[in-house]
């Protein structure tokens, strides 16, 4: 499928991306002085654009900072985003009101990373699924606890621990739970919010299989946030780059590790052990002062660490831009 | 699907495995419990544990020692010091209960609002509790009991002018740090309203340090109670409130030390009692104390 | 950015390994107060070569951080070595009175640990707390001290290093802090550095310096160097030689070459298989899971630890524990199916 | 370790040391424990026991009482009455005040024309106010017209003359005071203490005591124990009973006990329609137990009461007496009243209406609320369902009883120097201190009589009347006259005299004032 | 950082508007009116009256809250109805008595606190540490005022150690006559104020001790200080070396609030021992309706615990480096 990121909302609903963003900011005052007034602000996200079709996998990757968990929190409205534009199955989400808020709250789900701080610890999990029905009146009362069990044998958990609290189970199982809750309002898009990076390798496989599986059955379609390159490859089907709050490359997932283009998607890769000890990067100890979202580099983010980088990168801020083979990339050079 | 399911039986049993003994281990908290359990029994069933008569007079044998006929001695009027520190109990536990309750629904309603909502409404909520911070405690107590009157439920409300600003720091503090844990904002991803939220999500995992709070308030408010009434300004007598057994009591303490002893002491084993309760909840509830060695 | 370079590793043993710079002999450490208590590592033992890297793998709660803190005589209050040796070249360590204990920690035997935000004292700047290390060690003069901060921090290409060794650990960033910390560690060169998971809190492009960082210095010290890890990929980076921890025991100890090459253990085979990359790159293969989860150290199955999540387990393995037995040359697996599963 | 003990030992017994160099040391110095702070020492507005104290040291009055409540010449060398409604004063000559200006009839003039000037506001305003005017007929010559004969007068003129010119100037004598008397003021800490010096200036000689601190210690307990520390010199009433009993024991310590001139009262308000017949009045009088509480509670440091009149008084007269304790009299008399147990809970009703009375004191005085308590359970006892109600003296006074809210409120009048004092303003009908509501014809005119006549016996007889009304209708239920304790270190150097009016002149050894 | 002490000054003037409101209500709510206290028992109906015209009683509410602000802008705090003297001066005079009382009862039961808590933590779970917390919790438990007086009546009166009431002088002058060779005054000005200061005292210290036991035992399991084991520290330099010092930080925000309850506890406490400060006088004022006079101790009482907590909090800033004062 090829991107454009700057293409209008298509009008036909078929071809039309399920989730379309446009110059997403989400901006942070700073404040100082005697009466706190703002004298600047944090840029944690500044001027994303990307699409997400159904059943579709968009992967968003970067090291920490970079913005991409505030991305996610700003699509499912939990912070507030101050700029850019926001269309879901052919509405524009930033006109959405009330009734139609809730709906595309509904329709657009979150999974966290920590598994133990994103379920209440004082409720069951029948409590904790439940919420979502009770809260929009789904189905008739009685019929929801199975609705619940349902859904906990679709996730793998035994119906029979639905009385069980979060601190009985162990951390891939509470993961299955927090999957279960975003799943039970029927998504259609599902933010995974680094949903295996605090689980263990052989359950973090066992999660994984289930968001592969899910998304299958139900063609639910994920942004999948991850600090980790395997991670990312294994489940996206496109892959998104993120560098202090900007995308700079955006591809299809075997185009991007195969090749990558931009900078700093190839030190990413550079910098990811192999897993062959015979094919050893032989990593050097050279350092260097990260720049962080606060005290941005003018021009290119990413200028201060890239080698590439030449004077026009310290003035001009490269625009993320189509490439001949269908790839996203901002960078002046290549 | 994998059996994923497994190891929670597992995990339950070793669960409670840590639980009992850890609670049976702590000593202070089994104390704490016993003590507590004990006053609020006594108080609860006075009439029956009660030897004597309360106002029964008897001058001659005023300020009498411990004896089989007046278990803890006799007071200034000679009436049976047993007997009405039991009843005393009544009065000192029921006017702590009402404060307590008091102090933690107004506390924890106000921190609740003020930490999820911020902003102006924090700004201004704290301030109010600033204000009643600023004052000595013991000077805002005396000037609302002046205003109301002595009485059981004035007392008790003057103690809750002082100690529920207590809660709503507190309350406001985990309410702000919940208020940024991730099962919050995926209640409120699923759509819930911020009064569910905070009736179940934030309020169930303050309960905790409220809890906490409460049972060391008790003690507190039993011994402000009895300041009060040692500076006059308590329930009126007859009433056998342990504040006049002690307040009388101190002025008899170098001739008949008796009678400032025992309720000196009632007074403290009560407030220690509480204290040791708050003090083995805040181990127990303690997130911190549960989780086993890591590898 | 590095090339690619083929390095055959695991070779670079001395060959005349007389005397291994630390060696541990059937260590088991017990929590002594649980109710009723536990025992977290069993038949622990390992040898690491001067400039020799020695990698223990394996996940949450199996026993390697433990393990790693037995080293320096830093159990928590209530756990302890219940039996075994561990030898620090010529010194037994577990012999030791705890004031010569202290002697030796930080002096021939070191530690790199996990989150370098919390391992740094919040309200000391790190140079003070690298002098302090120095001086405690090597008698010198405050201003002497200061100045052996300072070189320990650009010996660990800290930028800036005079700057920054004035600065709190929450001014760093979270790369110069982990520099800080190794140059703490490694600020009177001990004979043998364990790190503990040195570079999990880190981003990608910072775990790749700071693992190139640690090999630097141990090449350039000849240091041995035990490396905890849950992360294969690390392993594969950095191991000489390699132990595979299961709930408390060793379940597969080899050279790097040879455990990537053939993985023994049906366990090491399915992390190796759950790992997205390198296993099932490059389509929507499924990855190979591990069913379940580790069971709790206190409430372990009998006969093979690993049996219940095991795809090739028997009635034998459910029954009794397999030995931990040479299979290849060099090459150890406790598994009664080695043999079966290959 | 052995030698940290040694040194806490060592600062130990450096503190003993200090402590005993510290009594050594007040050699003619006394340190006097009181209760309360002075408000202010101008002796005009004077209200609370410790002003009136200091202000007797500071100041001179025209005449000086006895300790025997006897008028002495002060700064009035004589005086003439040469008809009821007038005295003429003669002064001494060469009288000055401190700063060593001259007192003359101005000074004399200013202080009573301030003092009886409304707006002035002197708290004891009702008792000049039956002087009509004041006037100088020569530098030492004061006349003062009365507006009727008042007897009383003379016990009222120890009352400080201040210095006219210093307090027209705007000094502060609140604060700065200057007066005639033996003693000067050299520090006041508000709230702590009061330290005066011997005056070189006082007509009578300089004081043997040099310098005087008054140490203010509220509670009754800790100024005994205080003073048996060694830290106090002189303490006196209001004491703790028991402490008394104790200090009296105790032979380092000197003691007055004696009767003092104040009176434990129970206020009944007349105007409650429950309490307007004198028969209910009576019956709830009986069953007042003034031998346990004078005994028991008072620990006999009281005197049992048995009429308005203090024992020490010219006026006193045995043989009228009040009802006593009788619970059974009482029970009785409730009945006749139609009091009964109808229905059977313990309690007297009439008319359905149970019988309910509140009894009332303030929070300060323990003893007091002791007394309350006790008589509230005797009350109790005959199936009077009493309540009490105790508050802080501010509310309880002006909030409470003199705003007439009171049933029975238990109180006490002090410095009771002459009958005139506890009756006038009390019990004449409309008295400005009438707060029960009280008014009978026969009293009234007796204690108008006992105002204006002159002649003793004839006011004596005239109080008797009235108070013998008063024992029988009990407006007024007298429970004990209050005693007065004197305590002092007997290393003093100086003999000690007690005046029943807690006043000092008697510790710095000028009991008499006399020549 | 000045921004920031600005910011937390000018956050003071609020607070101290609503604590004059809040005093005003209460005093305007009291019944018991200072005119006819200030009278007495003999006051007539008349006299009254006029004086309560003349302190301006019959204004209405908002006229006195008015002027008294109009008067506090200008400094002054009014007149004490009782003392005849202004509010401010009456005060001062007392304040510097308080405030030494309270920060004595302060040092001492930070001292007190700390090492009891340290020595509770290093031997935690041992005998010690029983012992210790039991008498921390006999601390909490016992009413202030039974404390001061077994404590007058052991020392004082049976033992005759110590002076039972009273304040010698000032501490700080004191300390001076002794540099200056005079040590006598000094030690009498100790002696006096050690028994209200260890009444007044226990409670905090009971309350810092288990404060710090907690937070050091917090801190003893925290990563930095097993790194300061892992480079070889020797215990005691761990302990006091590391691990105090982050301990103390959590303790450091409660001694703002300890000395407020301590200036409160001060009213207790001084009523007992006849100290001359601001808890005596407050009990003087609230019986006598001294409205001015409560007002003004109100004032103060605030002022001085709004100054300390801002202490507080800077000099949390300077011990922990982490905190940057916006």
């Amino acid at each position: 499928m090829p991107l454009d990121a700057t293409a209008p909302p298509a009008g036909a609903a078929d071809t039309a991306p399920l989730l379309s963003v446009e110059d997403l900011q989400v901006h942070f005052p700073i404040r100082a002085g005697v009466f706190q007034r703002q004298v600047g602000s944090v840029r944690a996200v500044d001027g994303v654009s990307f699409q997400l079709g159904r059943a579709e996998t968009l992967g968003l990757v970067g090291e920490s900072g970079c913005g991409k968990s505030t991305t996610g929190l700003a699509l499912t409205g939990l912070i507030p985003a101050t700029g850019g534009a926001v269309t879901f199955d052919g509405a524009r989400v930033g006109a959405a009101r009330g009734r139609d808020l809730a709906r595309y709250r509904q329709r657009m789900q979150i999974v966290f990373q920590d598994p133990f701080s994103s379920l209440n610890p004082r409720q069951s999990v029948r409590d904790i699924l439940r919420a979502p029905l009770d809260i929009h009146s789904i189905g008739a009362p009685a019929e929801r606890n199975e609705q619940v069990l349902a859904m906990m044998r679709r996730v793998g958990l035994r119906p029979d621990q639905a009385g069980n609290y979060p601190h009985q189970f162990s951390g891939g199982q509470r993961q299955r739970i927090g999957i279960a809750r975003a799943l039970m309002l029927g998504p259609d898009v599902i933010v995974c919010d680094e949903p295996v990076s605090a689980l263990d390798v052989s359950v973090q496989a066992q999660i994984l299989n289930l968001l592969a599986d899910l998304q299958e059955e139900l063609g639910v379609a994920y942004l999948f946030i991850s600090h980790d390159l395997g991670v990312v490859e294994y489940l996206s089907h496109k892959v998104a780059v993120m560098y202090l709050g900007k995308i700079v490359e955006l591809a299809e997932k075997a185009d991007l590790f195969a090749a990558p283009r931009h900078p700093y998607t190839e030190l990413l890769l550079g910098s990811t052990p192999s897993l062959d000890p015979r094919k050893r990067h032989g990593f050097t100890a050279q350092s260097e002062t990260v720049p962080s979202a606060t005290h941005k580099p003018s021009g290119c983010a990413f200028r201060t660490r890239c080698p590439l980088a030449t004077d026009r990168c310290a003035s001009e801020e490269p625009p993320l831009v189509p490439r001949e083979d269908g790839r996203l990339v901002a960078c002046h050079h290549r | 699907m994998t059996d994923a399911a497994q190891p929670a039986p597992q995990a339950a049993r070793a669960r409670r495995r840590i639980r009992w003994p850890k609670a049976l281990r702590s000593a202070p908290l089994i104390a704490g419990a016993l003590i507590s359990a004990t006053i609020i029994l006594l108080a609860i069933f006075a009439p029956f544990v009660a030897t004597h008569d309360l106002t029964q007079m008897d001058m001659p044998n005023r300020f009498s020692g411990p004896s089989a006929e007046h278990w803890l001695g006799t007071d200034n009027f000679g009436r049976d010091l047993w007997s009405r520190l039991v009843y005393g109990a009544r009065i000192s536990v029921t006017i702590a209960i009402i404060a307590v309750t008091l102090s933690a629904i107004i506390g924890t309603v106000i921190g609740l609002v003020a930490g999820y909502f911020g902003g102006w409404v924090d700004l201004l909520l704290m301030r109010l509790t600033d204000i009643f911070l600023g004052f000595p405690p013991l000077v805002l107590v005396l000037a609302v009991v002046a205003v109301v009157g002595p009485g059981l439920l004035n007392v008790a409300l003057s103690l809750v002018i002082v100690s529920w600003t207590e809660y709503a720091r507190v309350v406001r503090s985990t309410t702000l740090s919940l208020r940024e844990q991730n099962f919050v904002l995926a209640a409120r991803a699923i759509g819930a309203s911020p009064a569910r939220i905070l009736w179940r999500e934030v309020l169930p995992n303050s309960l905790g340090p409220i809890i906490v709070l409460a049972s060391l308030g008790l003690g507190t408010a039993i011994i402000w109670e009895s300041a009060l009434s040692f500076l006059g300004f308590g329930l009126p007598p007859p009433a056998p409130t342990w504040g006049w057994s002690l307040s009388y009591g101190t002025r008899f303490m170098r001739e008949d030390p008796w009678m400032s002893i025992i309720s000196g002491a009632a007074i403290m084993v009560t407030v220690l009692g509480f204290n040791l309760l708050g003090d083995g909840l805040r181990d127990l509830l303690d997130p911190r104390h549960q989780t086993r060695g890591k590898s | 950015m590095a090339p690619l370079r083929d390095i055959e590793a695991g070779d670079r043993r001395p060959a005349d390994v007389a005397a291994p710079a630390l060696s541990v002999r059937d260590v088991e450490i017990r929590i002594a107060n649980a109710d009723p208590p536990f025992t977290v590592v069993s038949d622990m033992s390992l040898e690491v070569a001067a400039g020799e890297t020695l990698c223990i793998v394996g996940e949450s709660g199996c026993g390697k951080s433990i393990t790693a803190l037995s080293l320096l005589r830093l159990l928590p209050d209530g756990v302890r070595v219940e039996h075994g040796e561990i030898d620090l070249g010529e010194t037994d360590m577990l012999a030791l009175s705890e004031r010569r204990a202290e002697d030796i920690r930080g002096d021939r035997i070191a530690m790199i640990f996990q989150e370098p935000l919390t391992a740094l004292n919040p309200v000391m700047p790190v140079g003070r707390q690298i002098g302090e290390a120095l001086r405690r060690h090597r008698p010198m003069s405050r201003r002497a001290a200061a100045r052996g901060a300072v070189a320990a921090l650009e010996r660990v290409q800290m930028p800036d290093a005079e700057r920054r060794a004035q600065q709190y650990p929450h001014e760093l960033s979270g790369g110069m802090r982990q520099r800080a910390m190794i140059a703490l560690a490694l600020c009177c060169e001990p004979e043998v550095i364990v790190a503990d998971e040195p570079t999990t809190a880190l981003d990608v492009t910072v775990q790749a310096q700071i693992l190139g960082l640690i090999g630097e210095l141990q090449r350039r010290l000849g240091t041995a160097l035990v490396l905890i890890t849950h992360d294969l990929g690390v392993v594969a980076e950095t191991a000489d030689r390699v132990i595979v921890m299961y709930a408390g025991r060793r379940v597969e100890e080899a050279r790097v070459t040879d455990l990537f090459d053939e993985p023994l253990h049906p366990y090491t085979r399915g992390l190796m298989g759950a790992i997205p990359r390198g296993a099932a790159t490059g389509g929507h293969g499924r990855l190979t899971d591990i069913k379940g989860t580790v069971p709790p150290m206190w409430d372990l199955p009998p006969g093979c630890a690993f049996a219940p999540r095991c795809p090739l387990a028997i009635d034998r393995c459910r029954a009794e524990r397999p030995p931990l037995e040479e299979h290849r040359p060099g090459h150890l697996a406790a598994c009664w199916r080695v043999n079966d599963a290959t | 370790m052995t030698i940290r003990k040694s040194a806490t030992r060592g600062v130990a017994a450096s503190l003993v040391a200090l402590a005993a160099a510290g009594a050594v040391q007040a050699q003619d110095s006394l340190v006097i424990g009181a209760d309360v702070d002075a408000g202010t020492l101008d002796p005009r507005l004077s209200r609370d026991t410790t002003a009136y104290r200091v202000t007797d040291l500071i100041y001179a009055g025209l005449v000086h009482l006895s300790p025997t409540l006897e008028p002495q010449p002060d700064m009035a060398e004589s005086w003439e009455s040469p008809d009821p409604q007038t005295v003429i004063f003669h002064l001494r000559e060469g009288l000055t005040f401190s700063d060593g200006s001259p007192l003359t009839a101005e000074d004399v003039v200013y202080t009573f024309e301030t003092l009886t000037d409304p707006d002035f506001n002197a708290p004891q305003l009702t008792l000049f106010a039956p002087i009509e005017s004041v006037e100088a007929v020569d530098e030492l010559t004061v006349q003062f017209n009365l507006s009727a004969p008042y007897a009383p007068l003379m016990s009222y003129l120890s009352m400080g003359i201040v210095p006219s010119d210093y307090a027209e100037s705007g000094a502060d004598l609140s604060s700065e005071p200057i007066g005639s008397g033996p003693m000067v003021l050299s520090e006041w800490n508000r709230g702590s203490d009061i330290v005066l010096e011997a005056s070189d200036s006082y007509w009578a000689g300089t004081p043997e005591i040099e310098t005087v601190t008054v140490r203010i210690v509220g509670d009754n307990s800790a100024r005994a124990q205080a003073f048996e520390a060694g830290d106090l010199d002189v303490i006196q009433s209001p004491l703790s009973p028991q402490d008394i009993q104790r200090l009296e024991e105790d032979d380092r310590f000197g003691s007055e006990i004696m009767a003092g001139l104040g009176v434990t009262y129970l206020n009944f308000n007349t105007a409650d329609p429950l309490l307007a017949d004198p028969e209910m009045r009576q019956a709830f009088a009986m069953l007042v137990d003034q031998e346990t509480i004078v005994n028991d509670i008072y620990q006999g440091v009281d005197e049992v009461a048995t009429s308005i009149i203090l024992p020490s008084s010219w006026a006193y007269d045995e043989s009228i007496t009040q009802p006593t304790f009788d619970p059974a009299g009482a029970a009785e008399k409730f009945a006749e009243l139609g009091w009964s147990d109808s229905d059977g809970d313990g309690i007297l009703d009439k008319d359905g209406e149970p019988l309910t009375v509140i009894l009332s004191t303030h929070s300060e005085d323990p003893n007091r609320i002791q007394a309350v308590e006790y008589t509230q359970a005797m009350m109790q006892s005959v199936g009077v369902d009493a309540q009490i109600q105790i508050t802080d003296w501010p509310s309880f006074s002006s909030g409470y009883v003199q705003q007439g809210q009171h049933q029975i409120a238990l109180l006490g009048w002090l410095n009771l120097t002459d009958p005139d004092r506890l009756g006038y303003a009390q019990l004449t009908t409309g008295g400005s201190q009438n707060w029960g509501g009280y008014s009978n014809e026969t009293v009234d005119t007796a204690l108008e009589e006992g105002r204006t006549a002159l002649d003793q016996e004839t006011r004596a007889e005239a109080y008797q009347t009235a108070a013998e009304v008063i024992a029988e209708e009990l407006p007024y239920y007298i429970i004990s006259y209050q005693g007065y304790q004197l305590f002092w270190d007997k290393d003093l150097p100086v003999e000690v005299t007690a005046d029943p009016r807690g006043n000092f002149r008697g510790m710095i050894g000028m009991p008499e004032t006399a020549e | 950082m000045t921004a920031y002490v600005i910011r937390r000054l000018l956050l003071f003037v609020p607070m101290a508007v609503g604590i004059i409101c809040v005093t005003f209500a209460l005093l305007l709510l009291i019944p018991g009116d200072p005119a006819s206290v200030l009278l007495g028992q003999e006051a007539t109906a008349e006299g009254i009256a006029s004086l309560r015209a003349a302190m301006g009683l019959d204004d209405p509410w908002y006229i006195r809250l008015g002027r008294y602000f109009a008067d506090l802008a200008q400094g002054d705090m009014g007149r004490s109805i009782f003392q005849n003297a202004p509010v401010s001066e009456i005060i001062l005079g007392r304040m510097g008595a308080t405030i030494e009382l309270a920060a004595v009862a302060l040092f001492l039961s930070v001292v007190v606190g700390i090492g009891l808590g340290v020595l509770a933590a290093i031997r935690q779970g041992g005998i010690v540490d029983a012992a210790t917390m039991l008498l921390a919790q006999l601390g909490i438990s016992m009413p202030v005022y039974w404390l001061s007086l077994l404590l007058m009546l052991w020392f004082a009166v049976n033992l005759g150690w110590l002076p039972a009431i009273g304040r010698g002088e000032p501490l700080i002058p004191a300390f001076g006559m002794m540099l200056a060779g005079n040590p006598a005054p000094f030690l009498d000005s100790l002696a006096h104020i050690t028994l209200p200061a260890l009444s007044l005292a226990g409670n905090s210290a009971a309350i810092i001790s288990r404060l710090v036991r907690t937070s050091m035992l917090e801190v003893l399991r925290e990563d930095f200080v097993r790194t300061a084991k892992a480079k070889g520290m020797r215990r005691p330099q761990v302990v006091l070396g590391h691990a105090l010092r982050n301990a103390l930080l959590p303790v450091l925000s409660v001694i703002g609030l300890r000395f407020g309850a301590l200036l409160g506890g001060a009213i207790l406490t001084e009523t007992i021992f006849a100290w001359p400060g601001l808890g005596q006088l407050t009990i003087a004022a609230i019986s006598q309706r001294d409205v001015p006079l409560i007002q003004g101790i109100v004032l103060i009482f605030a002022l001085i615990y709004a100054t300390v907590t801002l202490a507080v909090d800077l000099a949390y800033a300077a011990v922990d480096p982490r905190i940057r004062l916006r």
